[in-house]
């Protein structure tokens, strides 16, 4: 796991570049080997990129408020089409509105993704994170 | 598909319109006629472009705020109390609508009602059709304007402006780059010469709709002379088609000097190439939009972001300022959030009312520099339209003479850098392939050197980065930590 | 009683040092020579003026917030809590203690001990003795000073430097006439000779105290020539007492172009007098008081005057700026809207870091104008004294040459009556018995005739009545209402 | 009542003169006949003036903080001083910190103060209710 593959996007029709750009930057420059599908993805672009490159992980972000809608469901997706166990990251302003970061978290936990984030992520936690996640789930490699 | 510089024949027009009306059931509802009679109804105080000429003529700088929710009664609701405390109110369409997707913002509607509150990120405009926006027209007293972020806005405008809106943000460069991946400029501009021949067709009435070419586009570090150039060619694409009443955008970059310099450049140059096209019969009034890159999450702070947002736009004396929120780091604003961010616009743009940047040498630099620049990038325009301006918007991207810093589209160049210096004012760092008289473009480079001499780095892409979040993390320059 | 301007014998001094130890029983716990070595083991980030002269070499703004409780405990909290966000720090007196009514601050610390929180408006410092405050410096890592508005701080001075406080705010006119009713200048102008001279006893210690006359004055509509002439005599009386740290104050008027020009000349014209006065080993550095005068009391509002106040620091590079709180105007704040007026204020100040007031024929304009005004009231100042300043600076309050508008004082002229010009700056309508070059008369004349005409009434008492509300009411200039 | 005696003044330890002078204007405009005692009035010397000048009313400022001390026991004060009935009102920023202003009022006018006024008072209704009180006070003038 050297070059951990992970698949970073910004989900739904959501065009926020500028944090997907700095995500990219940043694994990059940590050595993973990121897939960067860019705004405005949608949830089977974001499954097929990760079977095509057999990704440890989906980043996904979502920073417009739609993220509730868009994001509902990606966890059954990815069970369907084979990717059972692939690490999912959601990050960004995940609701309408300011809420209480620990409502979303455990809202978007129960969606099925294994960590998230708030838009203030610092991003060297999330590096170190992701990287235990993935030895977890990949222990006799 | 070809796009041509030319106000679309009335038959072209109706040709297609038909077509659009029926992308969505509401379209049926449109009625150009009524939407006609209704609009010559509408009193001066509660129509954009009499408000704003009213304010440009007195010389004083107008609040709008934002605002959209999913649901009509809400979204009424919101208006009303908005109004108390500003003079332009604002309806801000959801994302859903703004891709043309209603069968989501549908849903998006359904959920909302089901949750009791929005959870959608503005108002579905079109799902809600021109009966339930004459609604919203009907329950306020102040002008409403349509603000979104779409590159195929022609139902939207359809069903907006029958509604009684009298004001629709928006272009086919500055609605398209920040706001899309995957649509070609072509599509856009031929889209937006629809919606403003369709303004045209309003104002052969004698109802003037108000039109703003959208200043900020990614609100990330765009040198004035980008969002210039993209503000005039819009302004001349909108002209010619029938618009007459137009509001240039700017969003504040952050030195004081610089966007006092840029509002009195881009008020200038707008009238010296509307006039040189042979324009004389139009208004034309500024918008400076508060800070539109990230915020600080602490609402104390975002309050200072707001009031110096505002500064800006009282010393430039912008016709009007769309002002932003305690609550922007976080997500859409409540009702009370949006209210403190006009009240402390409000304070600050008062008490300032009655001061001007002072007449200085380094401002007449400032001026100078975005004048040049801006008149290069007109130049090379020109040559590339070689007599069909919407063409030539369309090459002017395609060659990166038009090159939107952080904008999302695959049609976007992207080879742009721009980057802050020494005093906080956006430089270019590495110019693509926009066109920049040699003198300037050293100029630009000095300024940021003697950045990269304070902070004993090399000029480079970690200064952009370290710019990108400066502001959130409470300064203008992003100086290296120590 | 007699003053002259010499520095105090020091058998003088010791002479009068007994009675001032013995008017309330803490004072026999004033042991100066350990308050020197407690002094020499304080290090320098806990200093004042080092702290202020490492800002000054930056060319950086410091924050300070205004902050002061009944109870010891208590006031050890606000202090930790302010300080993770400000650079240096406050102990506001409470207003029985700067009346020297100490059994009324008694009756307040037990009644505020009952309540279980403050019923007094500031820390009663002299009460508490010189142990508990030694705590509060004790329990804070930065610097903290005394702020306080008393005529006779003698014993306030004499437990505060024993206690390790490392600055002492104030002066003999600037904390007489804006707060005292009844104490002829004669009295006051000695006690704070005696303060001085303490502060130069330290100083001889090699301990150096930071002074900071109160620029602020009235807080209301003060034109900056009346402070700074304050601020300037009261740093040559200082120094003459051995002081050698001084920081001049000025509370930020409204007009950004004045309020840089007031911190720019203040400067140079301290240094300027001082120098002529034969001093040369002094550090001198400036404080901008935020917005002194009445508030709006909505607290977004009054968000925005804070950012305002932080802005004129900022681009005036004041070396500290004291900062207000969103509770201006209903009641002494709570911690966290005082944090909230720093983090206002922080954003803002760092935001404009790296940006300066453009060098301007108006900014130099302004700044000619103080010059002379100053000029002028320094010459008659010195032609009064006639060889002794601190009788020159009684004979000047007397006649009026020094004369501070809304000053409750018996013994202030208050002929002088200021109002706004039509672009807020604060000119001078009556000059009363200030001296003024006949030109620069006429220039304020002329500025407010121009507002009068904008205004279309005639110059007078109702401008001065609507200015003072003005800010209150969310404007600078007092217009008014139509 | 054609021009009531009034007493003003800015009560305790209390310098501040700007609200002060802006009463005294205030109500000499309106054909009062003001006795202002200024800034820093003690409750005797309230007392007094009302005396000397037969006032009908005594309208004390506080604005510092300590209205809650200084304004303790006027009311027994006066009549003490056979001012049986005179009319007081208290305004200004009476308490320390931001309280609810119907508790300060309340406070206050238990106190014994017939009413009470914030920082925000519009002295055009002060002027009215006062004389309506003056009024009341003395039917048979
Ligand atoms: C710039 C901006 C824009 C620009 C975007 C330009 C562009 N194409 O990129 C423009 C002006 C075009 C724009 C448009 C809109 N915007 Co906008 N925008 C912003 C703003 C001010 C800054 C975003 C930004 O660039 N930040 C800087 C980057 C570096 O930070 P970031 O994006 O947050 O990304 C970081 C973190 O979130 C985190 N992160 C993100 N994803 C993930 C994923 C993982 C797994 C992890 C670990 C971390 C992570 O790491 C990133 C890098 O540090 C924010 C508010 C703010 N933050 O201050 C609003 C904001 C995001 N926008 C918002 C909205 C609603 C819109 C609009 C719908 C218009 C509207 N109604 O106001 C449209 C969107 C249309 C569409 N189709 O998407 C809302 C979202 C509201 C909500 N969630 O409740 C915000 C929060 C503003 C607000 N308070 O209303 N916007
Ligand atoms: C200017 C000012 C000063 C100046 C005063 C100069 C002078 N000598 O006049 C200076 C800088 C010297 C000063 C000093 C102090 N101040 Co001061 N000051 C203010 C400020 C900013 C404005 C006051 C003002 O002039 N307003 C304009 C006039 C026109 O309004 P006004 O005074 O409120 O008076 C009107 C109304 O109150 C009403 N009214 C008043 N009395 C009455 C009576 C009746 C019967 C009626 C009907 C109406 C009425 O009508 C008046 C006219 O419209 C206020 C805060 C604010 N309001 O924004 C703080 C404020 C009053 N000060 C305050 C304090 C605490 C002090 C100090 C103790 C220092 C400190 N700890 O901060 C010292 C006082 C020392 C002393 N011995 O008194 C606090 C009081 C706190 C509280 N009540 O909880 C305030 C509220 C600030 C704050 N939030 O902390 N201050």
């Amino acid at each position: 796991m050297n070059h951990p593959v992970i698949v970073l996007g910004v989900i739904g029709a959501d065009c926020h570049a500028v944090g997907n750009r700095i995500l990219d930057m940043y694994f990059s420059s940590r050595s993973y080997h990121v897939v960067n599908l860019g705004v405005m993805v949608s949830q089977d672009e974001f499954i097929d990129a990760a079977i095509e490159t057999g990704a440890q992980a989906i980043l996904v972000s979502s920073l417009y408020g739609h993220g509730e809608i868009d994001c509902a469901g990606l966890r059954d997706r990815c069970i369907e089409r084979g990717l059972d166990d692939i690490i999912l990251y959601v990050g960004g302003n995940l609701v309408i509105g300011k809420q209480r970061f620990e409502e979303v978290a455990a809202k978007f936990r129960t969606m099925g993704f294994d960590r998230v984030f708030g838009p203030d992520a610092d991003l060297a936690v999330v590096d170190r994170l992701l990287r235990q996640d993935i030895k977890r789930r990949q222990p006799c490699s | 598909m070809t796009v041509e510089h030319h106000r679309l024949e009335l038959e072209t027009f109706l040709a297609s319109r038909q077509a659009v009306l029926e992308t969505w059931p509401t379209g049926a509802d449109v009625d150009l006629e009524e939407g006609i009679r209704y609009h010559r109804s509408i009193p001066p105080h509660k129509s954009f472009a009499p408000v704003m000429r009213a304010a440009d003529a007195r010389g004083v700088t107008l609040l709008q705020p934002r605002a959209g929710v999913a649901l009509v009664d809400e979204h009424i609701r919101l208006l009303q109390q908005l109004e108390q405390e500003c003079d332009l109110l604002p309806t801000t369409v959801d994302a859903y609508t703004r891709q043309n997707r209603y069968d989501q913002a549908a849903q998006g509607v359904e959920k909302s009602r089901r949750a009791g509150h929005s959870l959608l990120n503005g108002f579905p405009a079109v799902n809600h059709g021109p009966a339930a926006c004459r609604q919203v027209v009907d329950s306020v007293s102040k002008p409403v304007q349509i603000r979104h972020g779409t590159p195929d806005a022609r139902l939207l405008a359809e069903v907006a402006l029958a509604a009684g809106f009298t004001a629709f943000e928006g272009g086919g460069i500055s609605y398209n780059l920040p706001y899309a991946k995957k649509v070609p400029l072509e599509r856009s501009i031929r889209h937006w010469q629809y919606v403003d021949r369709l303004v045209g067709l309003y104002q052969e009435e004698g109802v003037t709709i108000n039109r703003e070419p959208f200043g900020p586009l990614s609100g990330t570090l765009v040198p004035p002379c980008i969002s210039h150039a993209v503000a005039i060619v819009e302004g001349l694409l909108a002209l010619e088609q029938g618009v007459r009443s137009i509001t240039l955008g700017y969003g504040q970059a952050g030195n004081l000097v610089q966007d006092v310099a840029a509002i009195h450049t881009l008020r200038e140059l707008g009238h010296r190439y509307f006039r040189d096209a042979g324009f004389d019969d139009y208004e034309l009034t500024t918008v400076l939009h508060q800070w539109m890159g990230g915020f600080p999450g602490n609402e104390s702070k975002a309050a200072a972001v707001i009031a110096w947002g505002g500064m800006a736009a009282a010393l430039a004396r912008a016709t009007k300022v769309i002002t932003k929120t305690p609550h922007e780091a976080a997500g859409i604003p409540t009702t009370a959030s949006n209210l403190q961010g006009i009240q402390i616009t409000a304070q600050i743009v008062n008490m300032m009312a009655d001061q001007t940047m002072p007449a200085a040498p380094v401002r007449d630099l400032e001026e100078q520099m975005i004048r040049r620049e801006v008149d290069t990038i007109m130049k090379a325009f020109f040559a590339l339209a070689d007599g069909d301006l919407a063409t030539g918007a369309i090459r002017a991207v395609e060659a990166g003479v038009i090159d939107v810093p952080f904008a999302p589209s695959a049609f976007n160049a992207g080879k742009l850098l721009p980057c802050r210096d020494d005093e906080g004012a956006v430089r270019i760092l590495d110019r693509g392939q926009v066109p920049m008289d040699e003198d300037v473009f050293r100029f630009h480079q000095d300024r940021i050197a003697a950045r990269a001499r304070t902070e004993r780095r090399d000029p480079g892409f970690q200064m952009v980065i370290d710019d990108v979040y400066a502001i959130s993390k409470g300064r203008l320059v992003g100086r290296p930590t120590a």
